[in-house]
């Protein structure tokens, strides 16, 4: 009994989706992630076949697609095992904030290219001192005439290289009430005083291009203020809901292909009397443990889309379907490496990327933490 | 019972710790882990400074103590940086085998170089598609003259790229069982030897896992470590050594990732305070704290039952799975502390976290251990 | 979103439910506890009101209703904080054996007493050395002329003490093959040769009559034999699976409610400095990650009811919900106790008793090692 | 370190277990705990041969021993019968109090009677709404002459109804600090006492729990155990103590369910095999085998730091956290090895499992452990 109903629009883009990272993608994957970067031309095929920012307007060039469709995306993008072309920070997370709070210019100017992938986006809300903390927040924006002047760092920015387009947030020092402080600028790439720091050398999401942006007397336009003035915070608050559910969806698409991988190692290898090691009675329990948490995440996030496209209220249910299956492709990763033996050990066993990409899962996008204590919060605790 | 420890164990822990605090370099180590490299220097410093035969007798040169006292090195070592830690360590890995069971004359030629840091040794167990099972061993050595003539292939063999000896054991008996098993020494670089597939690790990245084919490889007849025919009961044996060492690792690298947890937790401000006054920070830390303490023990036990004799299989196993289980846990809750900084590279404990699955899985995973002990919890059925 | 649609019907169904419980069974359930045994007047009032076999058809006085009155009756029973009036095993376990495979005879005979709770039904598979071991069975059932000797032993058999109509399985010992010599025959109390044992003595589960049952050369007519000679083992595969989901929608109502009153507690009791403990961060926490486990464990009972009902092939899933929300329903009732510190180890905390009743949960009808076996078996493992 | 038992520790172990093999009915247990007593004779013979206080100086009649000695016998007692064992050793409960603070005739007027299993005592510290902080403790004790008169409710005192003694937290002074407290014992019987809502236990259940409220309750000024003022921190060095013999009981608690559960798998046959055949259950001992290896060793490192001086508060707490979460873990197991008799009363596993809880939660439970534990690894913060 499936929850969500997928129409046959819905399979066929899938299979073409499918189709096309079978081709332009997994190919290159092996070499994106010793590159560290993915090529942009990569964005640009994607966009090209349209499937990128599905659900925008026919008038920019989209498809109108329902949330399904990024659904669909965010799920097979995850089954490709790399993260750098992240579609789904730029389609699901950054674009909209275009598309919900930008005036008529900004779209016009900015959604037909953002669709084909000619631009590709990020968004820099995260600083070295705050963390998941968002009232910590230090950067500055200060009006000057018809310009806005920007200054500080942000840091641990998807897409920091290949940004050509970086909605930035920072404060109007002015504006005590930190609620009220934090405006949402569009900074273009080249824009004098935006730099791009050095690509952050870490644990695993080695083909994503995660970087510092540096922002010194950095000059934008006014009409580069997205939405109201002082509004960021809220802007912020509306769109991080997405943002955690587009995690859950990743997360369960990445838990659901390691045990795949994993069924089928152990199918298919065997042991020294020449049984498949799935006979041994441990395994099995093993398998079919993991195999009932994947369910259960994956029943809990379909009647969570279901309730979110509906627009129901389900912020305490997206904070705990981002922090669960999240830890859950921590104990997935782990626990699928344990069956491979030493040859899980080794960069071969595929699950050794999927380890080490997944441990940043519990962290972005709000700490599993943070996603505890607002569930705690809505619950009225 | 007394847990005191005595005045020699507190000179080494406190020697080791000194010395990993004044060599051990992170800029270095994390470069060299990407090129899998190990650092000479610290290596032959090692040796000379005694740490990595602390355990060997006096007569190769060694330390003279005991296990405990290597763990306790071990510990202390990964307690500063577990990749570099263990890869010291752990140079003379299997070497403990001719220690253990060698004739004097190969003790005496090969020990002295490995405990002064100048030799890394390895063990070649593992083959194709036979799981952690070696009682199928496939590699032979045939007898020729006073030779041995060596024709197989083992996998996954820990620095079998940079090892000038390998352990390895060979079926040496037309008899099936696993009494038709020796374990031979054979020097890297014979004719007849490649080693390829050298592998990209996960986790302990000092000591990249390759691929070593035999054929037709000839040693003298004195390589034959112990006597013939008890390869598999020595191999048995030397696991049941390695798995305490790995178990003081795993103690180590939880141990280190826990301190730079709690400094960081210690400075880090969110939301108004410092984390590390938050509840569910403290608790984090509490139960970090407490599970180490409880691996601690208990691999101390386990050391100190080998040195005195009382060791079984199935306590080296407990320990290892204990703490090794007690890294991942503890490695992984620093991360998360540490938040996106835990991630980085430059913090740290990104690699301990690798290393601990390291520890966890080498030497058998959680499953493999669970079956040693079984076998001696549930003895013989009527 | 919710995934099961319950209609009008359904709610006052259930509203009139709540009631005739608050009314009928809450205010006796600490004297069944005390008692070990709940009176026969009860389940009486429970069929008079239409409780019992809601599914039964109209023709021997039953409802018609579908399987979610099956569900409603199952979830608020296990929210009267007791298990004596095992309707669930009665309705929805037992009298569909006679349903399903009875002859018209047996069923015109039977099932209006089943419907009115005249007749309280249990049924007898489990023996002393065979547990979840079905092939283990060694109870007898020989012909003898126009009757059928029965010998042997049953069990931890549910209302073993009240029952007038036991089902119970036995083999033909002239037949080799195991699969193929069990039979179930109804044995009607008052028989010669059947008696009962002893209540037996255990940790939870007081007002529920657990009892040993015993056949020493108890005859009963041919016309006893329930369905076909030798396809007892398949009668008995076919209806597990619906007992095994009864259970996993038994104990995640428990689950629900254990965590309910924990919530309750937690927010109405303050610590020292008069702050009420839900306030506390670890409390927090530990309340999130158990609501999140157990909206989990909801949203995949609710799919596989659903599929269940839809009489799909959901044997991997009812397995891997039978054990994972049994072993959930400990975990929680061990968790809130925590939470209530000293006044948790006395009997006054009413988790306390859901902590000692839900224990067997994953033992009965058949252990979740048992589950997770089937669920490897049908897995492909 | 040296982790053997020396030759007075063993003997006292071998002594503790043939007691409780000969004298431990299991029919008995199970009768007289669903009435929430405690077999006299039993308690007196375990006075007698000197178990109770083992660990009491000998000036009381105790044994001399120490702390150690006193959870090996916990350890054993409880392995046999984990309610008779922890109610047996516990009878003494809160009269450490007076053996490691009161007055010298306060001592051998009281304590004798306790080590010879001839009286009951309890401790009184909590109050209503005040969960386990004990800083703000509203039981008064005022000077009045010679006496302390004592007002107040505590609740939930273990062997309240049955304790002949009650070592009592009160405010002995307006200062509301906690220098404010202290300890005074209070004879049962005496004028303004009431006893009640004595509550059917969950675990522990010949130990039950009941309120007792003090009115006007007037008590010798000698009652005064250690100095005034001195109460709040003499109650946790009490708690301290008394955690790292909970720990000892969690561990007997598991040791013996996981006997039980061995014997069972070994015996009892499903599907054509022994249960102890299937990979499963074997893994299951192993697991549950290695926990209770891991928290007996830490129990007996903080049984020995209590000894050698070197506790901390913090140290008990984890001991009592980890080796109470294990006999949680093990005998729940264990009631799952056994399937449906697990679950039965004459198995004796199901009240193991409860006694668990009950060493779990009793003298707080893990978020309180946690706490504690947590204040002394972070320390000040800058």
């Amino acid at each position: 009994m499936d929850i969500l109903q997928y129409t046959d629009e819905h399979k066929a883009f899938r299979q073409r989706l499918k189709t096309f990272l079978a081709n332009e993608v997994t190919p290159h994957v092996d070499q994106w992630e010793k590159d560290h970067i993915v090529p942009k031309e990569a964005w640009q095929k994607m966009g090209k076949k349209g499937f990128l920012c599905t659900w925008a307007s026919p008038e920019y060039g989209g498809m109108n697609g329902d949330f399904l469709y990024s659904v669909i995306v965010a799920e097979e993008m995850a089954k490709t095992n790399h993260t750098g072309l992240c579609s789904m920070l730029h389609s699901d997370i950054v674009v909209p904030y275009i598309n919900s709070f930008g005036s008529d210019e900004q779209k016009k100017k900015y959604l037909p290219d953002c669709i084909s992938g000619d631009i590709i986006t990020a968004v820099a809300m995260t600083e070295p001192d705050a963390g998941s903390d968002l009232a910590a927040m230090q950067a500055t924006a200060e009006i000057d005439g018809d310009e806005i002047v920007l200054n500080g760092s942000k840091t641990f920015i998807t897409n920091g290289i290949n940004a050509d387009l970086v909605i930035v947030a920072a404060k109007n020092p002015a504006e005590e009430n930190v609620y009220q402080a934090v405006s949402l600028y569009l900074v273009e790439d080249g824009t004098p005083g935006f730099k791009r720091g050095r690509q952050l050398d870490k644990m695993g999401f080695f083909s994503q291009d995660t970087a510092e942006l540096f922002f010194s007397n950095c000059r934008i336009p006014k009409e580069n203020l997205l939405g109201q003035q002082g509004m960021g915070f809220m802007m912020l608050m509306e769109k991080l809901q997405q943002e955690r559910l587009m995690c859950a969806i990743g997360g369960q698409a990445a838990a659901e292909l390691m045990l795949e991988w994993t069924i089928d190692y152990c199918k298919t290898h065997t042991d020294a009397s020449g049984k498949p090691i799935s006979k041994l009675q441990a395994n099995q329990f093993a398998i079919v443990e993991m195999m009932t948490e994947v369910k259960l995440g994956k029943a809990f996030l379909d009647q969570l889309i279901a309730g979110h496209a509906a627009g129901e209220n389900v912020i305490v249910e997206t904070s705990m379907a981002k922090y669960w299956i999240t830890d859950l492709d921590n104990r997935i990763a782990s626990r699928c490496l344990d069956l491979f033996g030493d040859f899980g050990l080794t960069e071969d066993c595929p699950i050794a990327r999927g380890f080490r990409d997944v441990r940043v899962m519990s962290i972005f996008a709000g700490t599993n933490e943070v996603m505890k204590g607002i569930a705690a919060k809505f619950m009225g605790l | 019972m007394d847990f005191k420890l005595n005045k020699s164990q507190k000179e080494i822990q406190k020697a080791a710790w000194e010395f990993a605090r004044g060599e051990f370099d992170k800029e270095v180590i994390i470069e060299l882990s990407k090129e899998q490299k190990i650092p000479d220097n610290i290596l032959k410093k090692s040796g000379e400074l005694g740490f990595i035969g602390i355990h060997y007798s006096e007569d190769v040169d060694g330390g003279g103590m005991g296990l405990f006292e290597h763990v306790l090195v071990c510990e202390t070592f990964c307690r500063k940086d577990s990749t570099l830690g263990a890869a010291l360590m752990f140079s003379g890995y299997a070497a403990e085998c001719i220690l253990r069971n060698g004739e004097k004359d190969l003790k005496e030629k090969i020990l002295p170089q490995v405990v002064d840091g100048h030799l890394i040794s390895t063990g070649a167990f593992l083959e194709p598609k036979q799981g952690y099972d070696l009682t199928q061993v496939r590699t032979t050595a045939e007898p020729d003259g006073d030779d041995w003539v060596i024709n197989g292939k083992k996998i996954l063999v820990p620095s079998g790229s940079t090892a000038g000896i390998y352990v390895v054991l060979c079926r040496t008996d037309a008899d099936t069982s696993t009494g038709g098993m020796s374990l031979i020494l054979v020097e890297a670089g014979r004719d007849g030897i490649s080693v390829d597939n050298v592998s990209q690790k996960l986790g302990g990245r000092m000591m990249p896992f390759a691929d070593i084919t035999f054929e037709n490889v000839r040693v003298p007849g004195s390589n034959l470590i112990g006597k013939q025919g008890s390869g598999y009961a020595l191999t048995q044996n030397f696991f049941t050594e390695n798995r305490i060492q790995i178990a003081g690792q795993a103690l180590g690298t939880a141990q280190g990732a826990f301190d730079r947890a709690l400094d960081y937790v210690k400075q880090r401000e969110q939301f108004g305070k410092k984390l590390a006054q938050f509840q569910i920070t403290r608790h984090k830390l509490a139960d970090m704290a407490s599970k180490i303490e409880a691996a601690r023990y208990l691999t101390y036990y386990t050391a100190w039952c080998f040195d005195n004799k009382k060791i079984e299989a199935q306590q080296a196993s407990m320990a290892k799975m204990t703490a090794a289980r007690t890294a991942m846990e503890v490695t992984n809750e620093a991360i998360q502390l540490l938040g996106g900084y835990g991630y980085m590279t430059e913090y740290e404990v990104e690699h301990f976290f690798r290393d601990a699955k390291q520890a966890e899985i080498f030497q058998g995973p959680p499953a493999i251990q669970k079956d040693i002990i079984a076998d001696s919890v549930i003895g013989k059925l009527k």
